[in-house]
């Protein structure tokens, strides 16, 4: 591990480019922005590389920048935390190559010039790396100082991105997303804070994770800091009471837009649960977990509920990810590291499955220049291969084994039956509800007879997706295929991590009830 | 003489004297003259004050109450002759233009 | 080595040998299936030409290496006849390790020749059929993706690479039966079949996280050699938990509702998963979790209720179907029932629900092909009511369908007279309602079997105007005359009790059952109530005119039969319908509600700026009043707090 | 000591409730002087006297004489309404006023101060004297900062009150045509009016001047006075006109008796003493401003 200031380094890429890229113009703006994003992604696969599994926080870099308030620009990576980065590093570029003209298309392409000329794509690609830089810096954050500043510094890009670019109605949802979070943020504030006081009274004030981890406090804190940080991270990843922005944002705001928000953004939100919830308030988190859990299977049943009943397909999609991220929160809050492993894996196939629905959904939006799934109808035969591999995501999003989110949530329901079976049970229906809606709104707009009035081939709904499009989707597709059939990359990152996390919670896996008999020699047979 | 209260007690119902006479009355001199009134109030528990502690700091303190004072009336009155040209009236509720 | 025998039959323990000889091959039977499907569905039109013939070539190779892996298997002795291959780590998390492990024995065998061999013999019969279909290459890519699935369900050595495979069939039918996608109806009905799966589904998912919560794995080695020290509670759950997902895949009566709907993706489809194939797969995990039934007598009681009501349900249904796939869709879940009851019956019912499967494997796939090749010549009419005479019209079809009727309605020396008799004579044995059911439900196949016949085949022309039938070519006959032996010499399993020794290892032996008759006049009964169905069937068709139309006025009974015994009506009614309004509620509930809470406020807030406004009144006084109340604030708490 | 007080207190007391209730801005003003300088006698009674001196001289001398000036400016009559135009002002005034006086008196009337010390040696070198060490040497900042404030205030006081010169000046040849203009207009008189002592009879100021044909100039009274109507009648002068013109129609015999149409219509006697009814008819049309 050089003394090579690796993530630093992976922060300041993005942000030239964001800077870069409205000064290079229009013409090259997406080009310039596509190379950077994938420059960034080069450093992100250049630290894997070098990544050892189990030795926790490595390519740690700590400056001292407040010392009055014990405050550290800190940057690091762990298993978790490199998951993430990986998943930022790769979202970017696909989302860059899918929305590669959208921005300047007028209202019905998602484009901006009609009024506040947030400057085309050259604007959303600006504003994507800035976020990108920030969403970055909040998974490599090991300073809660700094963490805080960078968790709310993110809501800049994304609500210039939903305010900007999008359909009518865009700005109404970016002011709905910004007061949301904002509100999160500011109980957050009142975490941090409270954090300093503690961490002031037992001897130098310090943020830096380390030393908060390994800080005693009080019970009572403890639980109080835990609720304000655990507010934050639920508005953040949508729990059920505080989850109405999600479906306004996705619906308004561009499929690439979404796709940055609900695989990359809400991610911080869970990603802070772990590390921030379990890893400060371990006593807390255990304390709170009933609560939890009950929100979490509320969301996974409401979440899909609502997407069943939606007829448009954006917001249908993302009503899915309410569900999918009550999924998550559950595998956090069972504390067993199969639950753990599968909240992990879940966040990154998650990200894969979604953004991949998404980006069809808007490839299917544009042909057809609706998002009312009634409207649509018939597009599998105009365009087979868009609705193959919309079938493709769709299978994704409801889980089907060998496509990775089934081993995740699979290791989730495992764990939430060995909670309780009552909470495995009602985890398990969302797996029904999936079905139901994914392949509902599938049926709807894809099979079926096709309408007359689209049958000549010169229209633009039929067609079908070009090399391009297919290019940004591909990579999604094959590593949801990939790691459904060979997770082990995902699990040697996430299986340290929360070994680590679950013996730091002071929690062990609960013992079969038969224990194995005297190893047979069929054991060996392996 | 030894009891300065009395003058205290004068000072407090002057004080509120001025203070009512600005609420009550809608001329703008007659409001000036009863923050004037006011002033004085405060003049004499200033010097009632300064008998009391022996100290002719309060007296002092009068004294530059009265300087002030002096400069307010001067600007306070050209804002009301200003008004008062432009709007042909004295009266305070007229000028009440700056409103939801 | 056995887990121990309790009540007179022991119970195997699965515990394969290393990998040696052919076995290596074992992880290609499913790749060649997989590599096929791969290629003709990422190919895209390049490979249109050439696609189908690929298509078949992969499951006969799969079928060559099945044949050399039985013959090796024969080769063995008795206790070695179970070979497991470890290709990768799949899934380990803490304690929770799952590999992509293989298993093949005896009874994986019997399925991996079924499946590779039907399923050759009907890829074959799709050459013909989808000759002319414009997207035959994406058909043949679906069934082999099919054939991959199905193999990797019954050779997975746990529970997880089961439910892949599990998912993976389900996958596959949703894909099929929405072949023609463009018909709302076929779309509708493969959502249909793979929710309902899914519902099954649930089953299995919580089966497979109770065996990891009871026995720390998922795979059968460690659980049969655990299942004897499992709480009662636990087996049965899990007992239950895998009969719920079996009924989901082999549309047993709580979720059989998909089946008939099934229909509507192509005959060969309707041949090879819904009849031969993937609706056995609920009697293949019965079958293969002998370990958990053999401990969970309840469980097995269910399993047996379960075979025995939708035995009678599908042949009810059956016999008022004028749609001639309908009419055998619902004789195969009654078939089925069967095999479910017989699995459903302990160490006695095990071999011959094996064996039973197999020989409907045969008949059913003969017959549903068959009904293929009349469509074709109908052009695709599938009402048995424009049939009629087509004996001389069709002889080679009329040929081979008649062996499989012959073979359906048990008729003796034929396959299913073997399997089926056992059957009704080990329920006779172990529940005697049961067997009695049976033997009801042996007389109402031959009944609806022969209306079947009669309509199609006998009986004058009721040919539509423009229809002239002609035979199927012969790429299409081929694999009916073969299918048409194999449901004639099915019985051949049987000699010398064959199959049940060749299923002992794994299924576990019993001792002979004493009959409370003798056998040779139980099977007496039997054909005895046979023939009766077929009479009154010969009766009602073949002596009177068939009705070109379907009659309105008859009795509720057939009516209910017509509505398949209204299963649709009730799902709907208890599951559609409520979904709907709780789905609608729900939306109304997040629109007023929780996103009112936030608008409330929002308005609140813009309320109170509206109500604070009207201070400001421009009068100086008015500023100079509240200054005041402010000074006298102050006092007073300055007093008050001084007091 | 304390009787002065007494005596002056009673004085004060409702000579500021005057200044709050009377109804003209004036004799509230005289009011106030009354109480400022019951104030200055006060400051003597506390020993004082520099601030006797100051508070009669620069308050009330200056400070109040200004209130009267801007008052003669204002009007002197305006008088307020009794009636109150924001609702609820009266009276929620009156009774924050009622509990601020209660809470004060109460208040301080329960602080027991002791026996003052008293000024006498403070002031043994002189009040004056005392007062200048302490103003020179603590508060010469104070002092110096007071002095720019005076002259800030003079500044801005200067400032509000100059009106810029929005328009140019008016020529010569302005003035003219708006002359010409005005008379054509509202036929108001074109010439010059006539300089003092052209027909002038009396040089009194409430006499108006008369024009060559025998009307009175109004403008030449000023507005107060007509306003107030003690203006002395024109006509009363009329007979002196009237001899002067019968002594010059006899000697030019019948042919000059056109020149006596001039209306000299009223011809009542010089009075002064009922100038109701003669101002009316000379009362200048501009209206008294308030």
């Amino acid at each position: 591990m050089s003394d090579f200031p690796w993530l630093t380094v992976m922060l300041l890429v993005p942000l030239a480019g964001a800077a870069l890229v409205p000064v290079v113009g229009a013409a090259l703006a997406r080009q310039v922005g596509l190379v950077f994003s994938l420059v960034t992604l080069g450093v992100g696969v250049a630290v894997a590389a070098q990544y050892h599994a189990s030795d926790g926080m490595q390519f740690t870099e700590t400056y001292d920048w407040i010392s009055a308030f014990g405050v550290h620009y800190a940057l690091g990576v762990d298993g978790l935390g490199l998951l993430m980065v990986l998943l930022t590093a790769v979202l970017v570029p696909i989302v860059i190559a899918a929305s590669w003209k959208d921005a300047d298309e007028g209202e019905a392409g998602y484009g901006a010039l009609d009024g506040n000329g947030q400057g085309g794509s050259a604007g959303f690609i600006a504003w994507t790396l800035a976020l990108e830089a920030l969403s970055l810096a909040v998974f490599l954050a090991t300073d809660v100082f700094l963490f805080y500043i960078v968790f709310e510094a993110t809501l800049i890009p994304a609500y210039f991105l939903i305010g900007g670019f999008g359909r009518a109605g865009r700005s109404a949802a970016a002011v709905k997303f910004l007061l949301f979070q904002l509100a999160g943020g500011l109980v957050l504030l009142g975490g941090v804070i409270g954090l300093y006081v503690v961490s002031a009274q037992q001897g130098a004030p310090s943020y830096l994770l380390s030393d908060l981890m390994s800080l005693d406090i009080g019970t009572t804190a403890g639980r109080v800091l835990f609720v304000t940080f655990f507010v934050a991270f639920a508005i953040k990843a949508p729990l059920f009471p505080v989850h109405t922005w999600l479906a306004d944002t996705t619906e308004k705001a561009t499929p690439g837009t979404s796709v940055l928000l609900v695989c990359v953004l809400d991610k911080i939100g869970t990603f802070g649960m772990l590390r921030f919830c379990l890893g400060i308030f371990p006593e807390a988190s255990q304390w709170a977990t009933p609560v939890v859990i009950a929100l979490a299977l509320v969301s996974i049943v409401y979440g899909a509920l609502l997407a069943i009943g939606q007829d448009d397909l954006l917001r249908l999609i993302g009503l899915t990810s309410l569900s999918h991220f009550g999924f998550i929160v559950l595998g956090i809050f069972v504390f067993s590291s199969q639950g753990g492993t599968g909240a992990v894996l879940y966040m990154v196939n998650h990200g894969l499955g979604t953004a991949a629905l998404f980006l069809l959904a808007g490839y299917a939006i544009k042909r057809r220049g609706t998002a009312s799934i009634a409207a649509m109808g018939g597009q599998e035969k105009l365009t087979p291969v868009l609705a193959g591999l919309m079938l493709v995501a769709g299978l994704a999003t409801l889980g089907l084994p060998g496509l990775s989110t089934f081993v995740s949530e699979f290791l989730v329901i495992i764990s939430a039956f060995q909670y309780h079976w009552f909470v495995g049970a009602v985890a398990v229906t969302g797996i029904v509800l999936a079905a139901i809606y994914v392949l509902w709104m599938y049926q709807r707009t894809m099979t079926g007879p096709t309408p007359e009035a689209l049958a000549d081939p010169a229209l633009p709904s039929s067609r079908d997706v070009s090399v391009r499009e297919i290019a940004a989707v591909a990579p999604l597709v094959a590593a949801l295929v990939f790691l459904g059939f060979y997770p082990t990359p995902l699990l040697d990152a996430a299986n340290p991590y929360i070994g680590d996390l679950m013996s730091h919670v002071g929690v062990t896996d609960a013992p079969p009830d038969v224990t194995a008999p005297a190893a047979g020699h069929a054991e060996e047979a392996h | 003489m030894n009891d300065v209260t009395p003058y205290i007690l004068l000072s407090a119902i002057l004080f509120t004297i001025g203070t009512v006479g600005v609420l009550v009355r809608r001329n703008a001199i007659v409001v000036f003259m009863c923050v004037e009134l006011m002033l004085n109030a405060s003049n004499l528990a200033l010097v009632a004050f300064a008998y009391q502690h022996g100290d002719l700091e309060g007296q002092i303190a009068a004294f530059f109450v009265m300087v002030v004072a002096a400069a307010e009336v001067v600007v306070g009155l050209a804002i009301i002759m200003t008004i008062f040209r432009t709007r042909r009236s004295a009266s305070v509720d007229d000028a009440s233009l700056l409103k939801y | 080595m056995f887990l121990f025998t309790e009540g007179g039959h022991s119970i195997p323990v699965v515990d394969p040998l290393g990998t040696a000889g052919v076995f290596s091959l074992m992880w290609l039977v499913i790749a060649l299936p997989l590599a096929g499907a791969a290629v003709l569905l990422l190919g895209g039109r390049r490979t249109d030409s050439w696609g189908h013939y690929l298509g078949t070539a992969m499951p006969i190779g799969s079928f060559a290496i099945s044949v050399y892996m039985l013959l090796d298997l024969l080769g063995r002795d008795e206790t070695e006849r179970s070979v497991s291959q470890h290709l990768w780590d799949w899934v380990s998390v803490g304690d929770f390790r799952v590999g992509m492990d293989l298993l093949v024995d005896p009874l994986t065998i019997l399925f991996l020749l079924l499946i590779t061999g039907v399923g050759s013999l009907i890829h074959v019969y799709s050459i013909g059929y989808m000759s002319h279909d414009p997207r035959r290459r994406r058909f043949f890519g679906y069934l082999n993706l099919f054939v991959a699935a199905m193999l990797m369900l019954v050779m997975s050595e746990n529970y997880l690479g089961l439910f892949l495979g599990w998912e993976g069939v389900g996958l596959a039918s949703y894909l099929l039966i929405g072949f023609w996608q463009h018909k709302p109806s076929a779309a509708a009905a493969a959502k249909k079949a793979f929710v309902i799966n899914r519902v099954g589904d649930i089953g299995m998912s919580l089966a497979i996280a109770m065996f990891f919560v009871t026995f720390g794995s998922t795979s059968f080695t460690v659980i049969s050699q655990g299942a004897g020290e499992a709480g009662d509670g636990a087996l049965t759950a899990i007992g239950l938990l895998l009969l719920l997902g079996a009924c989901g895949k082999s549309a047993q009566v709580p979720l059989q509702a998909w089946l008939l709907d099934a229909m509507e993706g192509p005959t060969p489809v309707s041949a090879l998963i819904h009849a031969a194939t993937m609706v056995t797969a609920g009697v293949y995990l019965i079958t293969r979790s002998n370990f958990i039934f053999e401990l969970a007598p309840h469980a097995q009681t269910a399993v047996v209720v379960v075979g025995t009501v939708t035995l009678l349900w599908g042949a009810v249904i059956g016999c008022a179907k004028d749609d001639i796939k309908k009419a055998l869709a619902g004789s195969t879940m009654s078939q089925i029932g069967y095999m479910v009851l017989a699995a459903g019956l302990g160490v006695y019912g095990y071999a011959f629900a094996i064996f039973h499967l197999l020989t409907h494997g045969f008949f059913k796939a003969n017959m549903f092909l068959g009904a293929g090749s009349v469509m074709h010549g109908m052009d695709d009419d599938v009402d048995m009511r424009h049939y009629g005479a087509l004996r001389k019209a069709m002889p080679v079809t009329f040929a081979t369908f008649a062996m499989g009727y012959l073979a359906i309605i048990g008729f003796p020396g034929f396959s299913g007279f073997w399997s089926k008799d056992h059957i009704i004579e080990a329920a006779l044995v172990e529940s005697p309602i049961a067997g009695v059911c049976a033997l009801l439900g042996a007389g109402v196949t031959g009944f609806y079997m022969t209306r079947l016949m009669l309509m199609t085949f006998f009986g004058e022309k009721r040919w539509l105007k423009d229809v002239h039938p002609h035979e199927s070519p012969s790429v299409m006959t081929v694999p009916l005359m073969v299918l048409a032996a194999l449901s004639v010499l099915g019985g051949v399993l049987f000699i010398g009790h064959w199959i049940v020794d060749w299923l002992s290892p794994v299924v576990g032996e019993a001792p002979e059952h004493a009959l409370p008759i003798p056998a040779l006049a139980l099977t007496a009964i039997t054909v005895v109530v046979v023939a009766a169905g077929v009479a009154v069937a010969w009766l009602l068709f073949g002596r009177r005119p068939v009705p070109a139309t379907m009659p309105i006025d008859v009795s509720p009974v057939i009516k209910a039969a017509r509505a398949d015994l209204y299963g649709d009506a009730i799902n709907e009614g208890l599951v559609v319908q409520p979904g709907r309004v709780l789905t609608s509620g729900v939306v109304g509930f997040d629109h007023s509600g929780a996103d009112g809470l936030v608008r409330g406020g929002a308005s609140v807030v813009a309320g109170a700026g509206q109500g604070l406004r009207k201070l400001q009144n421009g009068f100086v006084r008015s500023y100079a009043l509240s200054v005041l109340s402010g000074v006298l604030i102050v006092i007073v708490t300055l007093a008050v707090v001084n007091l | 000591m304390s009787v002065t007080f007494w005596i002056l207190a009673i004085i004060m007391v409702p000579a500021a409730l005057g200044v709050l209730l009377v109804r003209k801005a004036v004799h509230a003003a005289l009011l106030l002087a009354v109480v400022m300088i019951s104030l200055a006698i006060l400051y003597l009674t506390l020993a004082g006297p520099f601030l006797f001196a100051v508070q009669i001289i620069v308050y009330t001398g200056a400070i109040l004489m200004l209130f009267l000036f801007v008052l003669m400016l204002v009007g002197v009559d305006a008088a307020d309404s009794a009636v109150e135009t924001i609702r609820g002002q009266r009276v929620l005034a009156i009774l924050g006023g009622l509990v601020l006086g209660v809470f004060l008196v109460v208040g301080l009337s329960q602080i027991a101060l002791g026996a003052a010390t008293g000024l006498d040696d403070a002031n043994a070198a002189g009040n004056i004297q005392a007062l200048a060490n302490i103003l020179f040497s603590r508060y010469v900042f104070a002092f110096e900062v007071t002095s720019a404030l005076l002259i800030t205030a003079a500044v801005g006081a200067m400032v509000l009150a100059h009106r810029e010169r929005l328009v140019p000046k008016a020529g010569q040849a302005e003035t003219a045509a708006q002359r010409v203009r005005d008379f054509a207009e509202s036929g108001k008189h074109l010439g010059p009016l006539p300089s003092p002592g052209v027909y002038a009879r009396h040089n009194a100021v409430d006499t108006p001047a008369l024009l060559p044909d025998g009307t009175p100039e109004p403008t030449s009274v000023s507005a107060v006075l007509a306003a107030r109507g003690t203006v002395r009648s024109a006509p009363a002068l009329a007979d002196d006109v009237d001899d002067v013109r019968r002594a010059l129609a006899q000697i030019d015999g019948p042919d000059g008796g056109a020149a006596s149409g001039v209306d000299t219509s009223s011809g009542t006697g010089h009075n002064t003493e009922n100038p109701g009814a003669d101002a009316s008819a000379t009362d200048s049309p501009t209206g008294a401003p308030r």
